[in-house]
């Protein structure tokens, strides 16, 4: 037997309804039945959604009834469990809801006395629990005594697919917009009609369109020629697979019609036109990867800029204080836990101060006396990269630390239904163009940003004009090193935060800054953003790992044609 | 005046090639003697273990005399040089993949294991003549040396200079590590070449072909040194001090500079192929990992702490950090990078010409308070 | 100084001063010719239109401000900038533009830095040995020896410059007047056609302002010597004929007499001189 | 000049004696009792430690030096082996592969080590193999690895592909109903190699066909994954129920995980199956976008058995950590490490060949409820569990398989291992023994390779 996918094999089970083997695989997909009973359980909840006082008073929970409901539950085979939380999702306890969500999360457990509890907390070797029936806590329990009712992918799928049903009709516009997205591909002729109604009651547009197409993939399945103009211009990949599917007209047996040319034909035409607009959806995608790499590449290289292009200093552990902003982040978090956004927000600053320490601890002890032998700078802040990171290592952990990401970094905003762009990039796409128009300013519009130009142009005759140089290399080389703690800031919402951290970025943050041209914070910027596209263009077509060789080749190929990079600082030649 | 270049005044030592090379071959002779005639469990018998140890310090030393030979006397820091001694390494191995022959854990005539069991069904072209020693050994030298002609003739030519081409060796190592990774390459991957049984017939796990392993490697490094020597004291070796510390102040007396820097950037290459030659057989196995640049930029802290532009010097710091590293990773792990990391610090901050510089200036206070002035010229 | 002495009575005729047979056709006048050279900087034109013309054996000073493009002038000669447009010719066979630097050299256009510079980590002699005119390619250099034929044109030249006895020390510990007359020593090594000469007597004292401009003057005739200078007594003691750029072309030239006595230059020249001075 | 004179003198015979003092210190710290101090008079018997303790592969590797050593310590408290003391000698290859090989060397020639437990990477186990052929050591490597290997000197008591890899996608096709696979890996020769088994093994048990499977490979610490990510999306927006299976190793992960929840890709769309993620891998990651995707180990954190509850707790109070976790690698040194001591009681001697011979067949308890034997070809016996990352950072086990499964050095996916078997047993004593030529040493692969060049 073959199934259109999306519905699985379950659908078929539905209606075959016979097939012992088919039922084996029932309980493990998406499936129809399971929608109907959870409209079923909409029903019960949906109430008491809308009435809460009145849906209480009118199913008098039976504990007794509830324990049997559960120890169902409590058996090793999935697909049995899976006809225990369909039991459930029937019952008429008010509790239910409460229970398939702990399910959800794995907090259902039993204990040893029998009883079934839910964890409130489960980190560390003891857990507060409460009594599932009751309510009650129960204090701690060692996970000893508890035993879990453990769920796979496949009861997670159906208790989220019951719970979205029910949030069709809840109050919360949010809510029934998830559930609409789910339902996409999944109406059978169950929901249908139930659906249909759905729809004319459905005060919100964007999630009355979504359920206008889910069920104009299930009028296409069986083969109606107007469901068409429904799904057209949609680019969600499920109208694409129902609409190839059509066009191809191989699905069999869904109706007669189905290999109906005329049909086929207005999907074919329909799909072309999705095609083509998901080749310019791709090509943004492809776009914003870039950038948004960049970015990345642009952040960690900028501190690198001023200390490299503006002092002439080759900063081997910029890196490190990238790593240190990284675990700024991270201390923060720990100092402020359960405020993970606020403590994030706080990293920026604090990040900055504690790589600005760091670098003028730097400038101090080593590379001040290490004034104009560019090469040696190399070495000794080498020697410092290695320290730093033992130190870490030592100090804190060689294993990478977590750094929580913010509800509102996580996730992604739709442009439409095939571009979405992760948040967590944007923000920090948008950090880096910030960070980028601050030190501009700074360097053009403030005192010590003048008095930077200065020294980098001519050290002796800006000391004679009472330029205090010392002071302006060490805030010269504190705001590199800053700019390079807010860039771990950002990093840590990336990629691990750990001792290597540093190491993975700075040859990238070297190779942006000499690409773009020692001393132009506008090169930087260029090149970063360039380089970030360059990659991200070629790593479909060459692989990741061919794309960054031949990014690399490609600087030093470059660097053969312009020697000083993108933006040289043009002049008369020094001489000597 | 410039007192960063001030310590590089007197580059070529006097007597120090006879001295280097008399203590290289006593110390050459006592290990071998140790090794052979002494019974093992005797407290002054020198085991196969610190045979081949020390046979790896030396080639590791033969590399910074390479390195020692473009950085010290031709100003040139490259922080690629992994990338040279890597490529010798390499040409090694596939000779001695070569010469395990069928007895391979898959018994294939041709094809080494980890091509058998990646679905290779043929050698790839570039496996091609490293079955047979000359060739092998002849590649040792030309595959990094081509490598350095070609990097070095783009860099030189459109004089990439100082920080710049400091920044792209590093570049090139880099993308070579990247791609020896890649399986597609052929040279085995991450697990690079390994497994070797015998080199020109000799058995390679037994004490005997280690010793000869460690004298090769003694002789080699004789050789380069002298050879690094003979170039150094010449008419070339003053154009490129020259060209180190006056580039255009040489291109305006008529030396072609980017010509002289091709040509010591590739002799430099290819010493390091052969140091990464001898390498390999010794340690057993040669990755990827030998082209990360923290290993380049290692070699150059080794030259630098030895003393810059004296290839004794070089050869002194090789030894000494890779001897600290032995030591040190064995007995306290945790502290190596901090000792590393320091090592560069203090070296560069306070004891810029390196352990050579330091006994140099006692040579020289004597010398002077002997109120002798050694006027020598250059002709020597 | 009596080395001098008898250099300049010219009753002895040293090595260096033999012109070398050079491939420079000069059988049409001038030896150097610059027409319409433009060059800018990010939009400043360091050199605007300049034209100049070296005559054969001339001796000719440059002066000017600070910033009227007397060192960039020297830069194109020497193939070290390219410019934006016109021409240089050397001779009439050879287009400079389309040289390189060492090229450019081993046609027999010797430089003299503004800054004193010579290889401080070799010794006198050695700097002087590098600089000698002989086969300059890589394997030649290498087999390169000092026999007594070299060894007897260094010494002579020790002698010219008055370094014979710092032969063996590094050039690094010189004094900075040392410095200026190792590096016109081995400017004389390469023996020359054209002499560039920037600032040779930034950093001498008197005495050796005096002796610098015997040399200069008893090389011209058989070499052609250009002198950038802003000591105008200097200047003044050596000058045949002088030419004063401005903003990057030329803003006068004739005699020290009659370019002093050019208002344009006074206004232009002094007023900035006083100009810097004041800072 | 001098320098050269006073830099050769090396301590010849002294390298080790730093070692040795750091080792003896930590062992009279943990043998307490007369008894055992009285035994601890005699010779102790010496256990190699080759992991490890500094670069990058620290992370993994230090606590299995320290698993090692609290073993070491246990043991020592019941008496030691043979009436002997342990001694822990402890050296770092610095996360160096040559340095592997010299301190194997170490251990085996100037500190004449009974057995060595380490390594962790398959370059490294690769680059000491040759030292232990040579030298007669013994060798414990606890890692999953990718088999077509078996040395006589060397015992693997991690997962070969079969004990690993194969079961997941099996259950992932029965379980989960999947039918397009992306295998993803780090671009080295663990995931080349079980990627290419589970190549052959998909579309030759399974029928998937090549479309179905998509192979991305990414260098070591790969940390962009946009692109990536959005293209398994798309792979598994084709109607077809999709998994990924990750063999992305170590520092990738974290990334490539974020980088799916932000996309949007949860373990209800498209689950991810892991083979070198485990609890401390995890410890590194917010776990709650992570809740339903998938590993595939021998052994959990999580695993519901008194034995299992005593090891962890022996484990928090040997590092002092209450946050401490354990992982499947460290289970594997539990079980080599108490077989070995099985096959040194019941050969009477730490020889080392008396203990090959005496430890093939030797059983002990795993941690999971069951046993696990040690096979004639060198691998072992396990249950493979298939967990669920949770959001406290351990896993769910939701299947295991029914029994233990066999180590398989030559797998039979491989066109070129095909044919090979390993036993070490008298009288065949071969590694890779051709069951189609009947001779040890090497498949057909050379008889064809032979007909293809006399072409």
């Amino acid at each position: 037997m073959r199934y259109p996918p999306m519905l699985g094999p379950a659908t078929a089970g539905a209606r075959a309804g016979t097939d012992a083997a088919e039922d084996e695989r029932t309980s493990h997909s998406r499936g129809s039945w399971l929608l109907a009973l959870a409209l079923s359980l909409a029903l019960v909840l949906g109430l008491s959604i809308t009435t809460p006082a009145a849906a209480q008073d009118s199913t008098p929970d039976d504990d007794a009834a509830a324990m049997t409901l559960l120890e169902a539950l409590d058996v090793d085979s999935f697909p049995t469990k899976g006809e225990a939380i369909d039991a459930i999702v029937h019952s008429d306890d008010s509790r239910a809801r409460d229970w398939l969500q702990a399910l959800l999360d794995g907090r259902l457990q039993r204990a040893g006395d029998g009883r079934f509890v839910v964890v409130l907390d489960n980190t560390g070797r003891d857990w507060p629990v409460q009594d599932a029936l009751s309510g009650e806590p129960l204090g701690q329990m060692s996970r000893r005594e508890l035993d879990r009712i453990g769920i796979n992918n496949a009861l997670r799928n159906q208790l989220r697919s019951a719970i979205a049903v029910v949030d069709l009709y809840a109050a919360d516009v949010g809510l029934r917009r998830a559930s609409a997205e789910r339902l996409l591909g999944e109406v059978d002729s169950d929901l249908a009609g139930p659906l249909a109604e759905v729809i004319e009651e459905e005060p919100d547009a964007r999630v009355r369109e979504r359920l206008v197409q889910a069920l104009a993939i299930y009028r296409l399945e069986q083969g109606e020629l107007q469901a068409i103009d429904d799904l057209r211009g949609s680019l969600h990949p499920r109208v694409r697979v129902a609409l190839a599917r059509a066009a191809s007209g191989t699905v069999e047996s869904r109706a007669a019609n189905g290999d109906d040319p005329i049909v086929a034909d207005a999907a074919r035409e329909a799909l072309n036109s999705i095609e083509q607009m998901l080749k310019l959806n791709r090509a943004a995608e492809t776009l914003y990867f870039g950038l948004s790499l960049g970015s990345v590449l642009v952040l960690a290289a900028i501190g690198l800029a001023i200390t490299f292009g503006v002092m002439g200093v080759i900063n081997m552990a910029h890196g490190e204080l990238i790593m240190l902003g990284a675990y700024t982040t991270w201390a923060m978090q720990q100092l402020l836990p359960g405020q993970p956004g606020l403590a994030l927000i706080l990293a920026i600053p604090a990040g900055f101060l504690v790589a600005a320490l760091a670098g003028i601890a730097i400038e101090r002890g080593v590379i001040q006396f290490l004034k104009g032998r560019p090469l040696e700078t190399l070495l000794a802040t080498f020697g410092i990269s290695l320290i730093l990171q033992q130190l870490v290592r030592t100090g804190i952990s060689p294993l990478n630390r977590t750094v929580i990401t913010p509800e509102w970094m996580s996730g992604s905003i739709a442009v439409n239904d095939a571009l979405s762009l992760t948040l967590n990039r944007m923000y920090v796409l948008g950090f880096a163009l910030v960070v980028f128009a601050v030190l501009m300013l700074i360097m053009r519009r403030t005192r010590l940003g003048l008095e930077v130009r200065a020294v980098t142009q001519n050290r002796a005759m800006a000391r004679s004009m009472g330029i205090r140089a010392t002071r302006v290399d060490i805030m010269t080389f504190a705001l590199g090193s800053g700019v390079a703690g807010l860039a771990g800031v950002a990093l840590s919402q990336l990629t691990n935060v750990g001792p290597n951290l540093g190491q993975n970025y700075i040859i990238d943050s070297f190779m942006v800054v000499v690409f773009g041209g020692v001393g132009n914070l506008w090169g930087t910027l260029v090149a970063g953003l360039s380089l970030g596209v360059i990659n991200q263009v070629l790593e479909p077509w060459a692989g990741a790992v061919m794309a960054k060789i031949i990014v690399l080749v490609f600087i030093i190929l470059f660097i053969q044609k312009r020697p000083r990079g993108l933006f040289p600082q043009k002049g008369r030649a020094a001489e000597g | 005046m410039d007192s960063s270049r001030l310590w590089l005044l007197r580059p070529f030592g006097e007597r120090s090639t006879l001295i280097f090379l008399g203590v290289l071959l006593a110390a050459m002779t006592l290990v071998t003697l140790l090794h052979v005639a002494v019974p093992p469990g005797h407290p002054l018998y020198v085991s196969a273990y610190t045979v081949n140890l020390f046979g790896k310090y030396l080639s590791y030393a033969l590399l910074a005399v390479a390195v020692d030979l473009v950085w010290g006397y031709l100003g040139i820091l490259s922080l690629g040089h992994g990338a040279f001694f890597a490529l010798g390494g390499y040409a090694m191995g596939m000779y001695l993949m070569r010469q395990i022959g069928d007895r391979g854990v898959y018994g294939h005539p041709v094809l080494p294991d980890f091509m058998v069991f990646l679905n290779w069904d043929s050698l790839p072209w570039y496996w091609y003549g490293f079955d047979m020693a000359w060739f092998a050994f002849l590649m040792v030298l030309l595959v990094p040396g081509a490598l350095a002609l070609v990097f070095g003739f783009l860099a030189f030519r459109s004089r990439v200079t100082g920080v710049y081409l400091s920044i792209i060796t590093q570049a090139l190592t880099f993308a070579l590590m990247l791609a020896f990774f890649r399986n597609e390459m052929g040279f085995g991957g991450n697990n690079g070449l390994t497994d070797f049984r015998e080199i020109l017939g000799f058995n390679l796990r037994s004490s005997e072909t280690r010793l000869g392993l460690f004298l090769a490697t003694g002789v080699a490094l004789a050789l380069g040194y002298v050879l690094c020597r003979a170039i150094v004291t010449s008419k070339l070796g003053r154009v490129c001090v020259a060209t180190r510390d006056a580039e255009a102040r040489t291109r305006f007396l008529g030396y072609r500079v980017e010509r002289f820097q091709l040509f010591v950037f590739t002799v430099s290459a290819m010493l390091a192929g052969l140091a990464g030659a001898l390498y390999v057989p010794q340690v057993g196995i040669i990755n990827p990992s030998e082209f990360s640049p923290l290993f380049s930029i290692e070699i150059v802290l080794w030259v630098a702490l030895g003393g810059r532009a004296t290839l004794y010097g070089a050869v002194i710091g090789a030894i000494l950090v890779n001897y600290a590293k032995t030591v040190f990773t064995g007995a306290m792990p945790d502290a190596w990078l901090f000792a590393l990391g320091g090592l560069f610090v203090l070296v560069t901050v306070f004891l810029p010409k390196g352990v050579a510089g330091l006994l140099a200036l006692r040579l020289r206070r004597r010398r002077d308070a002997d109120g002798s002035f050694s006027g020598k010229e250059a002709s020597a | 100084m009596s080395i001098l002495r008898s250099l300049a009575s010219r009753d002895r005729v040293f090595d260096f001063l033999v012109p070398v047979e050079s491939p420079v056709d000069v059988r049409h006048g001038p030896i150097l010719y610059l027409e319409d050279v433009t060059v800018s900087f990010d939009g400043f034109k360091a050199i605007n239109d300049l034209n100049l013309t070296i005559d054969d054996g001339e001796l000719r000073c440059i002066i000017g401000p600070n910033g009227a493009g007397k060192t960039t002038m020297m830069d194109i000669i020497t193939g070290k900038t390219r410019p934006d447009s016109g021409q240089v010719w050397f001779g009439s066979r050879h287009d400079l533009l389309t040289l390189n630097e060492p090229e450019i050299a081993s046609l027999g256009i010797g430089r003299k830095f503004q800054k004193p510079t010579v290889f401080e980590a070799l010794t006198v002699f050695e700097n002087l040995e590098l600089a000698m005119a002989a086969d300059k390619r890589i394997l030649p250099t290498l087999t390169a020896r000092i026999n007594g034929e070299i060894r007897d044109r260094i010494d002579e030249m020790l002698d010219v410059i008055g370094l014979k006895a710092l032969h063996g020390r590094p050039a690094g510990i010189l004094s900075h007047g040392q410095k200026q007359w190792l590096e016109i020593g081995m400017l004389l090594m390469q023996r020359p056609r054209l002499l560039l000469v920037d600032e040779p007597v930034a950093g001498m004292t008197e005495q050796e302002m005096e002796r610098t401009a015997e040399l200069l003057t008893g090389l011209a005739g058989k070499q052609s010597v250009v002198v950038v200078e802003h000591d105008m007594g200097f200047v003044r003691s050596i000058a045949r004929k002088v030419t004063v750029l401005h903003q990057g072309s030329v803003l006068a030239e004739g005699s020290m007499d009659q370019v002093s006595s050019d208002p344009r230059v006074v206004e232009v020249y002094l007023g900035a001189e006083a100009e810097e001075e004041a800072v | 000049m001098n320098a050269s004179r006073r830099i050769m003198p090396f301590p010849l015979r002294t390298l080790s004696s730093p070692l040795r003092c750091g080792a003896a210190a930590l062992i009279s710290a943990v043998a307490l009792g007369a008894a055992s101090q009285a035994l601890a008079q005699e010779d102790p018997i010496k256990v190699g430690i080759l992991h490890s303790l500094s670069g990058t592969m620290a992370i993994s590797e230090s606590t299995l030096k320290d698993t090692v050593e609290m073993l070491i310590a246990q043991q020592n408290e019941q008496g030691g082996l043979l009436g002997r003391q342990l001694e822990a000698v402890v050296v770092d290859p610095a996360s160096n592969w040559p340095l592997f090989a010299e301190r194997a060397r170490e251990l085996l020639e100037q500190h004449q080590v009974d057995v060595v437990f380490g390594n962790w990477t398959s370059v490294s186990r690769k680059a000491v193999l040759p030292v232990f052929e040579e030298l007669n050591g013994l060798l414990f490597y606890p890692v999953q690895y990718e088999g077509e290997e078996s040395s006589e000197n060397v015992f693997y008591t991690g997962a070969a592909p079969n004990q690993q890899a194969i079961p997941a996608v099996d259950y992932l096709i029965n379980e989960m109903g999947i039918e397009r696979f992306a295998l993803l890996g780090t671009d080295y020769v663990y995931p080349r190699t079980t990627n290419r088994i589970l190549e052959a093994y998909l579309k030759e048990e399974h029928g998937v066909a090549d479309d179905d499977i998509m192979i991305n490979y990414t260098p070591f610490g790969h940390s962009d994954w946009q692109n990536i990510v959005a293209e398994v999306r798309r792979f598994g927006s084709e109607g077809k129920p999709t998994a990924v299976v990750s063999t992305i190793n170590g520092d990738a992960n974290v990334p490539f995980y974020r980088e799916l929840g932000n996309q949007g890709v949860d373990a209800g769309d498209i689950p991810v199956i892991a083979f070198s993620v485990g609890e401390q891998e995890l410890t590194g990651v917010d776990t709650a976008p992570l809740v339903g995707h998938l590993a595939a180990w021998n052994y959990f954190m999580s695993v519901d058995t008194d034995a299992n509850y005593d090891f962890i707790d022996a484990w928090i109070e040997w590092t002092g950590d209450e946050e401490a976790v354990t992982n499947d690698p460290m289970e594997a040194h539990y079980i080599g490490f108490n077989m070995w001591a099985e096959a040194v009681r019941k050969a009477g001697t730490t020889d080392p060949d008396a203990i090959k011979d005496a430890i093939i067949g030797v059983v002990v308890p795993n941690l999971s409820g069951s046993y696990a034997a040690m096979m004639p070809n060198h691998h072992i016996t396990k249950p493979v569990l298939i967990g669920e990352i949770q959001d406290n950072g351990q896993f769910d086990i939701v299947w295991q398989t029914p029994s233990t499964v066999a180590g398989d050095a030559w797998s039979d996916y491989l066109p070129g291992s095909r044919d090979l078997m390993a036993d070490w047993q008298a009288p065949m004593r071969c590694g890779n023994f051709n069951v189609a030529t009947g001779r040890c040493g090497g498949s057909t692969a050379a008889e064809e390779a032979e007909a293809a060049l006399a072409e």
